[in-house]
């Protein structure tokens, strides 16, 4: 028996002394409810021999009146009485360590997020509420056990789910604190969508002049596994060891005997929409996505191609490269931690009939307008008019369009980009044509960057943008010209407006990815009402998620430029790097057991075991009875839940400590 | 060692509030309860909530030692579907309660006391409105005395 | 008082009345529009708003201030209530609703235009129609209908007389007679002061 | 007919139809006869009430009283028709409020209950474009087209509340861009056209029309400008307040806004069923199409022999 082991079956046989710590939490818990009420209700408790407020315990001089009851022997159950266990549960498990109590002797009553914050104009019911929450944590804290902690290893590799600008530099992160990195893209290039910007605001430096060499440096980097055109299958394990299914999709080009030389594109006879020119322009079945792709790699679109087999020819293909019965691949890897970087879709408006899009030729939107003024877009960065490829001579921009917008089919929220973006296209086109009219409607101007104000205002003065206060009521189109003509009010003179203009760009909203729930499921994370992926605090853990080991960054997260989408992409890489340098990870140890003497071998735990940490074992008394391997059990209780002769439990939510809580009313 | 009685009952000019016991998973409705919190949405003051890891460790004991120690509801409450942190704990519990349901009926339990609902780490909102709900519900069926002692 | 004070002082300051008909909108559900963000989507979308003076986002914006000169303005009735703001609005407000309710308690204090006052009082509480055709000054639409084959009087309130009486009987009921009779008087008020104010001209 | 009992609807007539446009009246009866549909009669209704005037002067009375005629229906077991757009705005933002706030359904049956009435929300108030377009759909209608129309070119005006406000209105939340009513239009042969602003209102509504005149007929010239621009022959619209602001409207705006609009319009309005009708093979007199020459001062006041005579040849 270990020095541990042994403190802790003497902690187990000790009678309780449960010390009670009610938190005022400033006035957030004391505001609403009497908090030495609380205290003295407690403290006629069976058990309990300390009971103590004070004004925030999460704070050191909180955590030291705590320690000290513990070293003075006063107490050896600890209950703290405050805010989520999700918040400052571990703060208190570390202060009881500190002092030489086992961490799991500890319990926390939540009265703030489940009392006094959701009654607050019920001050009589909030107390009641918080008395109960107290009654049912003592009752738990009485039958807590002492517990080793458990220690894993953690495999100092990350899975980066997304390459564009936020999972790159993630990755050149990890890889600089040499980590291995596997960087995962779904699409045939890395990049993303700043991959498809022109200029970048406020600075106005080329987005590619800046991306471009990262992509490079990405692909050069041996401790970065690339693997584009590539899609997470499974993901199973838990913190420092998940292990994790790739699919390499078929490119039908044999990538080692391509030598790039595009034969093949100029010969294929199937054109289509190019994605990548958000329908602008159009590509072959057999394509490079964009001339700067990384990797540079030849893919064949196999929903378009008709399988004509001219590519294949060797006067087309001299080296052969072409394979049409291409398979997926799949690969395993074992991997340390993951962070999830998958972006954002932009909004489809033509939802909003009132705005023209997919009706007029000339409404587009924001993300289609950069294309347009791409110098490797469509046009050369000379940005014309759908209907006619003439230069326009006026554009008018509509902020929030699929942003700030309640009614069903819009995002409540703002999308944080627009407002920059439109300034900059407006501003980009008006260097080139000082002479075009140009209009910004909008609700309210969100400049709140660094350098952003400054950059809207020069717009204004030094540009001679109009912005004009209203949001397009409807517009439609001079059937002439093609000209779109706009009704709005120009809420600042209070009255209706109407505007002719040539262009219609509507800056539309960021949303999640359409099919975001497929990482959702396959990572056991969770989204915010917003459909973003949900981080685990909206302020101290931005980055991190409730399932320990995955981290969430850049716009996958919420809507947010680029800068802010670095610095999460460097914050994922270092909480990552936080937990791989230790190389190993206490988890709790909240395993199922099985009570050999009582199960009877039935088998159905076995079947409801997710992770089939369930067999079946010979016992040498029993006869055949069901096993826990705790390598793979993660504690879930789904066994403990169907066993007909409760032959399981379940540590740290035992069965006892359940009853004890329902049990202890009368 | 004697358990001193809790004063549960109110006193008698006031309405009856019913104390309904909410079983929450861990990394969903718990995670909810507290987003209702943090947004301060405001819901009756009638549950009382006991976290455990997944709906999925719920069992059949549970509900009915709550009911049978006084409690006057039983709200058990986990991830969606297709959400479960541990992949299908929730479902395993659907399956289950959906037995249990008919079992409960034959106690003489009416329907209504025990609900199970699922409400994400995002619906803070949804959860109070279920909570407001199962409250109405439990406040309507009257106490639960239908395991009181008469002798 | 020299001219150019009269022409150029305009000292008015806006003052916000009360919460009075704030608390009306509250008070009929219709809070969501303390939500507005001002954006001009209704007042952009507002047929009516392009060739008369009514503005439906400052028509709210008054009513939510509490300006209860709101009630007064004639702008309120040149609604068409073609619900395009109401569609439109991205806070999701009622808005055509909410001018509606305004116009409810427009009309509870006597705001309420002669027209429109006749049309309540006299024709749809005595006949049960808006727009009826009984009697002899209608005989030529009686005639049209006969022209196409029709009975002189459509099967409705005009050839069931006691349900014209089950309509008054409900609009008694819901106290819509007792808000007819408070009109008039006010109306016969008005109508003496300002034959009152003529005499005192003359 | 084999269709008989097939389709049974109560006939919400309303004030305009009945009593200034009898014509309407008339062609809804002869269409949906035709259709095999029963109508029945909703004896002793009344006024909807108005949705812009009634309902903007006191909410509770608009709201018993056309609870009231939804019991008329109730009692007869059928699903209410109607052919004006205000009438269903009514029936129907009544019966979803209704359905929809225990409160309020509680309030108006203490109401009713005087009258010894009860309104219990069993039957839907459909508009007839709705029971033409969904209870019985296109291709029902196409099989009893006779004639079609060759080169007529129809302005449709849909009006505002057959499709506002759409979170109460059966056609999916589409309210900027319909096409049902073209839809059932362009069976006929006759080619609905686009034209500016075409959901745009007519300008008689919210008792803008008892209020101000001039405002209304400022609507309807604009919108009359934006239909002659397009080269419309005639307009067809479901609504005898519209029809009737389209019709006499066009009179005014003609004699108020002279200045503006050049020569004088005289598009014929055409209500939907009196084309279908047509179409359909129906005797134009049952459609009200034949108008009364000895009658004078009465609608439509534009006259429609200018439509009858561009598709005489083809009903042949």
């Amino acid at each position: 028996m270990t020095e541990t082991d042994k403190k802790i079956e003497i902690m187990g046989n000790e009678k309780p002394r449960i010390g009670i710590y009610v938190c005022h939490c400033g006035v957030n818990i004391g505001g609403v409810v009497s908090v030495p009420d609380l205290v003295e209700y407690a403290k006629t408790l069976p058990d309990v021999t300390v009971g103590r407020e004070y004004k925030f315990f999460c704070s050191d001089v909180g955590q030291k009146m705590i320690k000290e009851d513990i070293e003075a022997g006063l107490i050896n159950r600890v209950v703290v009485a405050a805010c989520s266990p999700r918040m400052h549960e571990p703060t208190f498990r570390i202060a009881c360590k500190e002092a030489g109590l086992n961490q799991f002797l500890f319990e926390m009553a939540n009265i703030r997020e489940h009392s006094t914050w959701v009654h607050m104009k019920d001050t009589e019911g909030a107390y009641e509420v918080a008395k109960d929450h107290i009654r049912l944590a003592i009752a738990k804290a009485r039958e807590l056990a002492p517990l080793a902690v458990q220690k894993v290893k953690v495999e100092p590799t990350t899975l980066i789910i997304g390459a564009g600008i936020t999972g790159m530099n993630s990755a050149l992160n990890l890889s600089a604190a040499g980590y291995k990195v596997y960087l995962v893209e779904r699409s045939a290039t890395i990049g993303g969508h700043m991959a498809q910007l022109d200029k970048t605001f406020p600075t106005m430096d080329c987005s590619s002049c800046i991306l471009t060499p990262k992509m490079s440096e990405i692909s050069r980097d041996k401790n970065i596994e690339l693997l584009t055109y590539s899609e997470v299958e499974e993901v199973t394990g838990y913190v420092g060891n998940f292990e994790v299914t790739i699919k390499k999709k078929p490119h039908y080009v044999d990538q080692e005997k391509c030598n790039g030389c595009g034969i093949c594109v100029d010969s294929c006879p199937i054109s289509v929409g190019n994605e990548f020119e958000l329908g602008l322009a159009t590509r072959k079945a057999i394509y490079v996505p964009f001339p700067q792709a990384v990797p540079s790699e030849y893919t064949i679109d196999m929903d378009s191609c008709v399988v004509c087999g001219i590519c294949a020819r060797e006067s087309v293909c001299e080296p052969l490269a072409i394979n049409y019965d291409d398979k997926p691949e799949y690969i395993t890897v074992d991997i340390g931690t993951i962070i999830v970087a998958t972006g954002y879709d932009e909004y489809d408006p033509s939802g909003l009939k009132q705005y023209g899009y997919g009706k007029y030729d000339n409404v587009i939107t924001g993300l289609q307008m950069e294309r347009l003024l791409s110098s490797f877009g469509p046009v050369i960065g000379k940005p014309v008019k759908p209907s006619d490829l003439k230069d326009p001579h006026s554009i008018a921009f509509l902020q929030c369009v699929g942003s700030r917008n309640f009614r069903e089919g819009g995002n409540k929220y703002c999308s944080r980009v627009c407002c920059m973006y439109a300034t900059k296209q407006a501003r980009q086109y008006k260097e080139k044509h000082p002479e075009a009219d140009i209009y910004i409607f909008y609700m309210d101007i969100r400049a709140f960057g660094k350098g952003y104000e400054e950059f809207y205002e020069s717009a204004a003065r030094d540009y001679g943008i109009n912005y004009v206060r209203g949001r397009i009521a409807e517009v439609r189109e001079n059937p002439l010209n093609h000209n779109i003509i706009i009704r709005s009010e120009d809420t600042l003179l209070q009255q209706p407006i109407e505007v002719e203009v040539e262009l219609f760009v509507l800056s539309a909203a960021i949303e999640p990815r359409a099919d975001s729930d497929s990482i959702t499921t396959l990572l056991r994370i969770q989204k915010s009402a917003d459909g973003f992926f949900l981080e685990a605090h909206p302020k101290l853990r931005p980055v991190d998620t409730l399932t320990e080991g995955i981290f969430i960054a850049g716009v996958s997260q919420g809507p947010k430029d680029i800068p802010d989408s670095v610095a999460q992409a460097k914050a994922a890489a270092a909480s990552a790097i936080a937990l791989m340098a230790k190389g190993e990870v206490e988890i709790e140890p909240f395993f199922a057991v099985i009570h050999a003497d009582r199960c009877s071998g039935c088998g159905m735990c076995i079947e409801n075991c997710a992770y089939g940490a369930i067999e079946y074992v010979d016992d040498r008394r029993f006869g055949t009875i069901a096993s826990v391997n705790v390598a793979l059990c993660k504690g879930c209780g789904a066994c403990s839940g169907n066993c007909r002769s409760s032959a399981i439990d379940i540590i740290g939510f035992s069965s006892e400590q359940l009853h004890s809580m329902i049990t202890k009313r009368q | 060692m004697t358990e001193p009685i809790v004063e549960t009952k109110q006193s008698e000019n006031k309405e009856w509030e019913p104390k309904i016991i909410a079983f929450l998973c861990n990394w969903c409705s718990y995670a909810g309860a507290d987003l209702a919190g943090v947004s301060r949405i405001q819901y009756p003051p009638n549950i009382r909530i006991v976290r455990v890891p997944c709906s999925g460790r719920i069992n059949a004991y549970f509900i009915i030692k709550s009911l049978t120690d006084g409690w006057d509801g039983v709200l058990i409450s986990g991830c969606h579907p297709g959400d479960c942190h541990y992949i299908s704990g929730n479902l395993v519990a659907r399956r289950r309660f959906a037995i249990l349901k008919e079992l409960l009926e034959f106690f003489g339990i009416e329907p209504g006391r025990v609900n199970f609902m699922w409400a994400s780490a995002a619906e803070g909102e949804r959860f109070a409105v279920l909570v407001r709900k199962a409250t109405e519900i439990v406040k309507k069926l009257g106490p639960n005395t239908k395991f009181e002692k008469k002798w | 008082m020299s001219e150019n004070v009269e022409k150029y002082i305009k000292r008015k300051v806006y003052k916000v009345t009360s919460s009075r008909i704030t608390q009306k909108f509250v008070d009929a559900g219709l809070e969501k529009l303390r939500a507005c963000i001002n954006c001009g989507t209704c007042t952009g979308s507002c047929p009516s708003g392009r060739r008369t003076a009514i503005r439906t986002r400052s028509v709210l914006r008054r009513a939510l201030t509490g300006d209860e000169t709101v009630l007064e303005d004639i702008d309120i009735w040149l609604c068409s209530t073609c619900y395009n703001c109401y569609e439109r609005c991205p806070r999701d407000i009622p808005v055509t609703d909410m001018i509606i309710k305004l116009r409810n308690i427009a009309v509870e204090e006597g705001n309420i235009l002669d027209a429109h006052f006749g049309l309540a009082n006299k024709i749809f509480y005595v006949t049960g129609h808006g727009v009826p055709a009984n009697g002899e000054a209608n005989k030529k639409w009686q005639d049209l209908r006969e022209s196409y084959g029709l009975p002189p009087l459509p099967p409705t309130v005009h050839m069931h007389p006691e349900a014209v009486k089950e309509c008054q009987e409900l609009m008694k009921s819901v106290g819509f007679r007792d808000l007819l009779d408070k009109i008039e008087k006010i109306k016969e008020k008005e109508k003496a002061e300002a034959e009152k104010d003529k005499e005192e001209e003359k | 007919m084999s269709e008989e009992n097939k389709w049974k609807y109560g006939f919400f007539l309303g004030c305009v139809a009945p009593n200034r446009y009898p014509m309407i009246e008339s062609s809804i009866r002869a269409v949906f006869d035709h259709l095999g549909a029963e109508i029945l009669e909703l004896e002793g209704a009344s006024c909807c009430p108005a949705p812009g005037v009634f309902r903007a002067f006191h909410i509770p009375t608009w709201l018993v009283i056309a609870a009231r005629n939804i019991t008329i229906a109730e009692e007869l077991g059928v699903d209410i028709i109607t052919g004006c757009n205000g009438c269903y705005g009514t029936l129907r933002d009544a019966w979803i409020e209704l359905e929809h706030e225990p409160e309020l359904k509680k309030m108006v049956n203490e109401h009713l209950a005087k009258i010894g009435r009860q309104f219990k929300g069993s039957i839907e108030p459909k508009h007839i474009v709705q029971a033409l377009y969904q209870d019985m759909g296109l291709d029902y209608l196409r099989g009893f087209v006779k004639h079609k129309f060759k080169d007529l070119k129809v302005a449709v005006h849909y009006g505002c509340h057959i499709i506002k406000p759409s979170d109460k209105r059966p056609w999916g939340g589409e309210c900027e861009d319909p096409t049902f009513l073209d839809e059932i239009v362009e069976i006929t042969g006759a080619k609905s056209i686009d034209y500016v602003d075409k959901l745009m209102c007519c300008g008689a509504g919210g008792a803008v029309r008892t209020a101000v005149k001039e405002v209304s007929a400022d609507f309807s010239r604009e919108k009359l400008k934006n239909m002659r621009d397009a080269g419309a022959d005639i307009i067809v619209d479901c609504c005898p307040f519209c029809h009737l602001q389209l019709d006499l409207g066009q009179m005014e705006a003609n004699s108020i806004y002279k200045d503006m609009i050049g020569e004088p319009y005289k598009i014929p309005v055409v209500y939907l069923t009196q084309l279908l009708g047509l179409s359909f093979g129906i005797d134009p007199n049952l459609l009200g199409l034949i108008k009364n020459h000895d009658l004078k001062g009465v609608t439509p006041f534009i006259p429609i022999e200018s439509f009858l005579e561009k598709v005489k040849s083809q009903l042949t």
